[in-house]
């Protein structure tokens, strides 16, 4: 599964995207975002007001009880600020 | 006559009076072209800002704000619509997003411009970072952009 | 910073580049520029529209647009405003009106320009009169424009 | 006192402007409305509809009830149709 990070998520991470394989017991975005913080200082620290984080599936809005099998691209980000 | 719609995520500048002849260029059924320019600006009154920088999702962002064209169109009698955000670097005084919608009417072209630029704040994957004398920092979302989209949510 | 103010009525078409250009050129204090055009369109369904022809109140109309621009400025942080009104012989798919706002904050700018629309479709000394195959008549008032203008109304 | 008219008054009446002299007890617009209705046939078409005639005081906008007195000149015209 392809993850891709922008804004101070990706820049706190340091890197933009990456392939991971979570556990099976990982279902929805709230999960995946709670595996990611213990995959490392770096993620901990972009994960740690997990309720900031915005997630995308496959290009759209998802919320955080958004299952996640099937999808081919995540992405966590910050709040929008664009316009 | 078809509708025409147009939507880019661009480095470069925009030229709205080229925009705007796109979109009424030999048509006689449109009496009202409003046009949004959202703009670099200086710092509020505290620091200054030397530039602020744009990264966008690619693909995601294009699709969410065709989402939000084809919503308008829906919602409104529009002829045509025009969005054009603009990333990477753009300094004070410089265009950062377009917005146009023509329409026969004056009402709708207004309403439909407003829904976009309050979408485009609050949902189309862009974000601000700002560079100023003391450095680099991502700007914050406001509660009050979410509060000017939340007024479009049909119940 | 002084605000702009240009209010013009005139026979010549007006350029919105140029006009956004003037309103903005060296500031950096402008988050948003909204333009709005009236454009003369073609009949609704029935007869075809060979042209309009706006009369004005040489004098009255200037003064009335200008008691409206100054009540935008008053109500709205704007940075500068501009309104040109043709007058004459004008066919369809040719510009009547220009409304442009500049503020900076996109929800002033929007507000303002609707408003000034709103008034110079109700209040400013203006007659459209229309010219098709069976001749000209006079363009009615429509209750729905004292509609919008009211809404501006301070209780 | 200078009068003028514009769009279908004027056109009724024939004539854009001209200089009259009311009597004394014409004291309002609307006063004044009715005096000119008896001014001739013109007159009393551009005037046949007195509740539709605007009308303006040294360029302001003014209500039936508005006194003349001191007014340099006085406008008649339909509802606007511009913008």
């Amino acid at each position: 599964m392809k993850v891709k990070y922008f804004a101070w998520v990706r820049e706190r991470i340091g890197k933009p995207e990456e392939t991971i394989e979570p556990p099976a017991d990982v279902r929805t975005v709230e999960d995946l975002i709670g595996w990611l913080a213990r995959q490392g200082e770096t993620y901990a620290y972009a994960f740690e007001r997990p309720r900031v984080i915005r997630a995308a599936i496959d290009h759209s809005h998802v919320r955080p009880d958004a299952m996640i099998a099937g999808a081919r691209e995540i992405a966590f980000f910050p709040p929008m600020t664009g316009g | 006559m078809t509708a025409i719609v147009t939507i880019r995520v661009q480095e470069a500048d925009f030229d709205v009076a080229r925009e705007i002849e796109a979109l009424t260029r030999g048509r006689k059924d449109i009496g009202a072209v409003v046009s949004f320019s959202g703009i670099c600006r200086d710092g509020d009154g505290g620091a200054s800002l030397a530039a602020l920088t744009l990264e966008h999702y690619p693909g995601m962002a294009e699709a969410e704000i065709t989402r939000h064209a084809n919503e308008a169109m829906s919602r409104w009698p529009l002829t045509g619509l025009t969005v054009i955000h603009r990333v990477g670097r753009i300094t004070p005084g410089e265009n950062i997003v377009l917005v146009l919608t023509a329409s026969q009417h004056r009402q709708a072209a207004f309403q439909a411009a407003e829904f976009l630029m309050d979408y485009l704040k609050t949902s189309a994957p862009f974000w601000k970072r700002e560079e100023n004398a003391d450095g680099a920092d991502w700007v914050e979302a406001r509660d009050r952009d979410d509060a000017a989209a939340a007024r479009w949510t049909r119940s």
